[in-house]
């Protein structure tokens, strides 16, 4: 296992996170995962997009993409193919993940990369100061929908299932070890895992506190079959009690690095084979 | 008597799915091996079936490439085709096609009925049309019966011996009734054939691109179809599996172009290839490619707009786009070949000076270069070795490191001890977010410093005619050359000269001293002069005059030809 | 009962489908359920992006804004909000809505604005001549995958249901009186209407015909809950039988023009409150 | 003895979340009450908390608008204020803090302690700390006790009497404590009070655009927040639903544009607002509005770039991306404008020319002009009559008939008799897809004539100074309007003058002729000097100096004073 040490910051780097944000923990345990499945920093990438959560990767020491808002998973994809012996993190907000980039998140669904989504999920947007995200609550008073969201709350859960993910887990940033346990499934998982990680923002969201997703979660247990997508869906969609766990995975589907492209050579050391050109070109004679 | 010269224009018209296509690459593959120099280009309607489309082939004594009004053999394969093309008939025109489908025409018209259809049952299927009238066309030129019958059977040789034997047949049909219609109507076609042009290529643009970004060590495309562009990704989905080229269909444009970034950042390179439409909503990206300092290529296979437009005709109205596209300010280059043995040069050009200075560099192309095809020598391509200029991290790496050239040495992940890291925000060395003042000035700057180094590299454009000594100088760019050149030629006029830009910026600072004291004429097919305007911002060059077409059509010789005359 | 060929365009209109092509039909079932619910052409609008389906709008007698790629369904939402009176369909192939327009689709089904979105799945890109869309089967070849599609296919009743669509259908283009009637429904329901329509490509996918439709596809049955949503998604799943009709239906949710604005007078007629205005501005003092 | 006449500089500084923006906000409107001029602006930091942000209030006898580097007072709330803003402090400043963070400043600056969380320990709640530093200003300005007692009343009378009372009691207790510092350390401040003052309004450049575009019929907005972009959605929000706004929170920039463009073809008056990134992702949409020739109306408040830069600070390097944005080309209008008197008109200005010539129109504003707040005196906001200009349609209505002026009389669906359509592909009359060159041709020239009429209704440039007899004329646009007249009255030069653009495209014919025979200094907030390539482009200008300034902070008066003077 590797010191979690070797992810820290140098002492005195500024974060620009609040005081007592749920960013902290996930940022800690993502370091704790990285750890005890011996990633060494430079054999990890974390891409992200624009917001609060997408600052991650400014905070411990690994390789990183900090990309544009709603764009972290295109890059993600390219650079688990172009090098699939890096350990790939996407890591973003709920706003930056299902909203501005809602299509990618299908579509890497779709292609199912050997990649980790780590959505920061504080249903709310963070950074431009409290409108409402995909995944805000209706009713949920903000500046923009000043008596209260009236669309549905996005389902990412339901969504992923519902294009076949073969990894879908949703965790509780409160709660420290159990968070680790899922984020460490999801990097060993082959294949696209999406972890959406119920995250406080304790200054824009005053109605999801660590408290409310206290009470309103539980973890699936034992006996839950993760191999079953309709009980999985079931569980995606009860909103009153929120499950937290592995809901859903299965093992087994081909990863699109491996389908793509042949080998794992990293792409940087490739080059053209001139000769095969110069062949190539003669065909147009 | 008719009598054809050093110089025919053999223009093919039918509906979209009636064989146009082939026709036209047969009739080319063939004549190239013959011997004959070949120009042919292309206008279709945005339909798969049905419409009015047509192609022109020029074969010719000199090398040409450019489209031309004149049709001296035009092949009418369904009704639509006179009325498509009235205005480029002329008492000179010989048409052949069926009787049926080639009325409707003044009596002046010198018609000749071919009767395609009863062809095609003696042959038993209608597909065969198709090689009937290449073969008619080869039997006008008195082609080489032994060189048409073997390219046929190399041809369909994986379709088996029967297709073989049914072509061949078609062709010797054809033929058969060519040479009788010739001698008949007293056609005569005097070419010139050269055992040089036998061994040539024949390259379209889009295979000059596809071959020109493999020269560049491309390995790695994410794109989203679209007509213009949609060529080159498809050659490198055929031909570039043995290149061990990544090919990812991207679900829309922002994905291909933040996709194709991170492939960049962890050591691929890669290209997207799109048109204007396709290309607006990667402008973000471009923006981020400028920040980040993580190379790309991007090929705008150029189409009219706005919008939608017309989607399968030609125009060079996304310059402007090219210049401008992304928010803020970043340094950019923008190439703009004319000629196939251009585009594989840029295409090399364009991932040297991306990887080099590791910013955003700009093909533009458009429908009419990409579709044309002609014959040129194999030592006209061009190659220049390609440098990753990839370094190995060590622990103290900085992705963004201050130095003298605005340069920093870039590294990717996985590859040396260090660690790299890319950021959208304003950043410091080590690529971390800053909200300095100073930070911000020494960034900008040194990103802006790198300017300086692809100035220096930009290309010369080329001189066509005596620029020195001319005073009125026409400047074209793209795929302007071809029809420049020629109308230069027939104009034969002393005072008069051309300037080709392959490269449109930034342009190189030794050419601003070509355009003192003349007069000078900026030709493009856009409404507003988006190169004349460019020049004058950065040559403070004066533009007499413009000569701008977009009707969708590529400029003409005649065209060129007639506005050059009336300068004078 | 409306004359159908009210919405007749001229004789001698040129259309740029191929013959044979399943587009047609669609065109004329569209008529038919028009004139069949009485609605004017004047009353009607058509909204579509590009492509083959897309320049459906051409070929029938209504108001129609045929805009971008992808993009048919924002300013459906818009021209219903902006004039709830009207009858808003979006009419686009299956490229246009789930690919390139994938993220409106996600985003439409959350507002639930009361339009129909009636998709031309073709299981290809025809316009741009035959490569793999969202909907194509893996394996298919193509020429941007000539060994075949690598990546899963998107399912558009999967992600309808898990986003809490609340009218979900699909239709077979060869079938022209059961689609006329699951489309009327469509018009009629109160709220998002989602009809995937199997339409054939003669031309491009010679995999997916009329006659493999046929084959491949059966009507749910009267017994058939339409309120059942993880029955629907069972149906919605299953890709070896492909279940025509209305798979889910569910009432009473509100629609986004009605809580997003007040009233149902047509922006046209809307002028500002000057003197509101004046009040306003007064309060900066 | 410290004397301050006529112009003070008060500066607040502070960690985010620390109350600065209460202070400002309380501050400002209590000034005004009291009857003196004042500007406000800030700087900020991308972060909800902690950081270092400032906020600039003047108050002065004359109206200014501008930013001074000079800071009179400086209250610092937080030790990293002073490191922070080093530069600005002179040993002229006084220095406003607890002794505990006010450290680290060499012995010659004018410290005083104002022992803040005693006093908010004293009243039980450290959110007092702003309503004492109120209080501490005013004590020192020597302001009338009953006017801010009233406005506190007012301002926190719907949290109850309890917080009215708490609240006064502590900007009593600073009132106390500032006037007893400024007696005991010798400080005089004169300012002139004017009535007329009292009676003005106090406007940020966001609450004018948000009631300009009321004014102007607007009546819909889809737009995703980004800033500083989103204050004008978040005003609409807010005050919209009394007028009928409806206000819908797009999932991303394409659906924002897409769904806008949409509910002006149904009938509605929409406008988009954003910053640059977000723009980016509607440059398709621009060119969409271009061809289909449905208004929209475009708000980009401008923040430095590339991609995320610094995104809470100021830059004008988006107009290129304004001028040149969407493949293919069309007409459109931008704005720019200086002061929120500006704001107010040429929102409606926008609807306007929108409306009327069926084409996208811009709004550049940025962070600095957004975010600053002034006093103004009511008569100065313009109403301009909003027109719809909307048509009931006829059996026969064709949506793109060719006209002579080139504006196709706009139909909208449901309001009349015939039928409204509208076409991406180029289109005939009808609006139906055509692939006729020559329809393309007629189109695409309509189109362009509708540029005439445009160019007509240009606003003229504002003249500060004796622009007909300088000899330098100095060009500003957008938020530089206040920067440059108070640097000019300073410099007091008669051979310099100086012309503000609150249009910037097209430009006026007639203005061409101001531009003759003088050295043009152009000055802006960006790194190529856009607006100057803009200028000559369009007058044929040539700019003799650019004066530009890209690291995210406004233009101070004294740095273009120095500029100024070096010039001569
Ligand atoms: C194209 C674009 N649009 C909008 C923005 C402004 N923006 C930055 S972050 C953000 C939302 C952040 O929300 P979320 O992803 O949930 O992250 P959080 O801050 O809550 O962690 C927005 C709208 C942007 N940077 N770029
Ligand atoms: C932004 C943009 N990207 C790409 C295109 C090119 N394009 C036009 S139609 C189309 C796909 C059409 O597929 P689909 O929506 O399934 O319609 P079909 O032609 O099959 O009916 C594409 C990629 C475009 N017009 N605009
Ligand atoms: S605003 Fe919310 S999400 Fe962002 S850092 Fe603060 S607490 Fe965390
Ligand atoms: S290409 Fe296919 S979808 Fe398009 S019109 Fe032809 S058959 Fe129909
Ligand atoms: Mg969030
Ligand atoms: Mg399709």
């Amino acid at each position: 296992m590797i010191d979690k040490k070797l992810y820290d910051m140098p002492q005195g780097t500024d974060m620009a996170w609040c005081p007592g944000c749920g960013n902290f923990p996930i940022l800690n345990i993502v370091k704790m995962a990285l750890a005890e499945l011996d990633r060494e920093p430079q054999d990890v990438v974390i891409c992200s997009g624009i917001g609060q959560a997408a600052k991650t990767p400014h905070y411990l020491r690994v390789n990183y993409f900090n990309g544009l808002h709603g764009r972290a998973l295109p890059p993600a994809i390219a650079i688990k193919v172009a090098n699939p012996k890096l350990t790939v993190i996407a890591e973003s907000g709920d706003g930056d993940t299902y909203g501005e980039g809602g299509n990618h998140f299908m579509h890497t669904i779709r292609r199912n990369p050997d990649i980790v989504s780590i959505v920061h999920d504080n249903m709310i947007y963070g950074l431009t100061k409290g409108q409402a995200s995909p995944t805000s609550e209706k009713g949920l008073k903000n500046p923009i929908q000043p008596t209260g969201v009236i669309v549905d709350q996005f389902n990412p859960l339901a969504v992923a299932l519902s294009l076949d993910a073969t990894f879908v887990a949703r965790a509780f940033s409160g709660d420290i070890l159990q968070t680790k346990e899922i984020i460490k499934a999801a990097i060993r998982h082959k294949g696209y895992a999406l972890v959406d990680v119920f995250q406080p923002c304790v200054v824009f969201n005053k109605q999801n506190t660590y408290q409310w997703f206290k009470e309103k979660s539980y973890y699936v247990d034992e006996k839950h079959d993760k191999t079953d997508k309709l009980k999985a869906l079931e569980l995606a969609f009860d909103l009153d009690r929120l499950a937290l766990g592995v809901i859903y995975q299965r093992e087994g589907k081909p990863t699109y690095e491996t389908l793509v492209r042949e080998g794992d050579e990293p792409l940087y050391k490739h080059a053209t084979d001139m000769t095969a050109l110069e062949r190539l070109i003669e065909t147009y004679k | 008597m008719k009598r054809f010269s050093g110089d025919i224009s053999l223009v093919l018209g039918g509906a979209a799915g009636q064989g146009v296509q082939t026709v036209e690459a047969l009739l080319v593959a063939v004549l190239k091996r013959e011997g004959y120099n070949v120009f042919a280009c292309k206008e279709y309607m945005s339909r798969i079936r049905g419409g009015s489309n047509s192609t022109e082939i020029r074969v010719t004594n000199k090398k040409r490439s450019s489209f031309v009004d004149r049709i001296d053999f035009l092949f009418a394969m369904d009704k639509d085709v006179i009325p498509h093309l009235q205005k480029r008939i002329s008492k000179d025109t010989i048409l052949l096609g069926e009787q049926a489908k080639v009325c409707g025409l003044s009596e002046e018209c010198h018609v000749i009925d071919v009767p395609f259809t009863r062809f095609a049952n003696e042959l038993g299927n209608p597909i065969y049309t198709s090689t009937v009238a290449v073969g008619v066309a080869l039997g006008i030129l008195k082609a080489d019966e032994k060189v048409f019958e073997q390219y046929l059977r190399e041809h369909f040789a994986r379709k088996g011996e029967e297709v073989v034997a049914k072509n061949i047949e078609a062709a010797e049909k054809g033929y058969a009734f060519g040479k009788h219609i010739a001698y008949h109507e007293g056609i005569e076609v005097h070419l010139a054939k050269s055992q040089a042009v036998e061994d040539e290529l024949l390259l379209s643009g889009d295979e000059a691109l596809g071959l020109g970004v493999l020269a560049a060590g491309c390995n790695y495309i994410s794109s989203y179809p679209m007509s213009p562009g949609t060529g080159l990704l498809t050659f490198l989905a055929q031909q570039g599996k043995k290149f061990g080229v990544v090919v990812d269909q991207a679900e829309d444009e922002i994905s291909a172009i933040n996709h194709s970034i991170g492939a960049w950042y962890a050591g691929a390179r890669a290209i997207v290839t799109t048109s204007g439409g396709g290309f607006d909503l990667m402008v973000e990206g471009i923006s981020l490619s400028g920040i980040i300092e993580t190379p790309i290529v991007v090929h705008i296979g150029q189409r009219p707009g706005p919008a939608t437009g017309l989607p399968t005709r030609t125009e060079q109205a996304d310059l402007n786009l090219a210049l401008y596209a992304g928010h803020g300010e970043f340094p950019r280059a923008i190439f703009a070949p004319g000629t196939p043995e251009e585009v594989f040069l840029v295409a090399q050009q364009a991932f040297h000076i991306a990887a080099k200075y590791q910013i955003p560099v700009f093909i533009l192309t458009d429908q009419y270069l990409l579709d044309s095809v002609r014959s040129l020598p194999k030592e006209r391509l061009q190659n220049i070795k390609p440098e990753n200029r990839i370094i190995e991290t060590k622990t103290d790496y900085k992705r963004y490191a201050l130095t003298e050239d605005g340069v920093s040495p870039r590294g990717v992940p996985g590859y040396g001890v260090g660690l790299v890291g890319v950021d959208s925000d304003e950043h410091d060395e080590m690529a971390h977010i800053t909200e300095s003042a100073e930070m911000r000035v020494a960034m900008h700057e040194k990103r802006w410093k790198k300017m300086e180094g692809i100035r220096e590299e930009a290309f010369m454009p080329t001189e066509i005619g005596d620029v020195k000594h001319a005073d009125t100088l026409v400047i074209c760019w793209g795929s302007n050359r071809g029809v420049v050149e020629e109308a230069l030629e027939i104009l034969g006029q002393e005072g008069i000269a051309a300037l080709h830009f392959h490269q449109v910026y930034p342009l190189p600072e030794k050419s601003k001293k070509l355009f003192s004291k003349k007069k000078i004429v900026v030709l493009e097919n856009n409404f507003s002069g988006q190169f004349a305007d460019l020049l004058t911002r950065e040559y403070g060059v004066k533009v007499t005059e413009n000569i701008l077409k977009y009707d969708g059509d590529p400029f003409s010789v005649e065209e060129i030809v007639l506005k050059l005359k009336a300068l004078s």
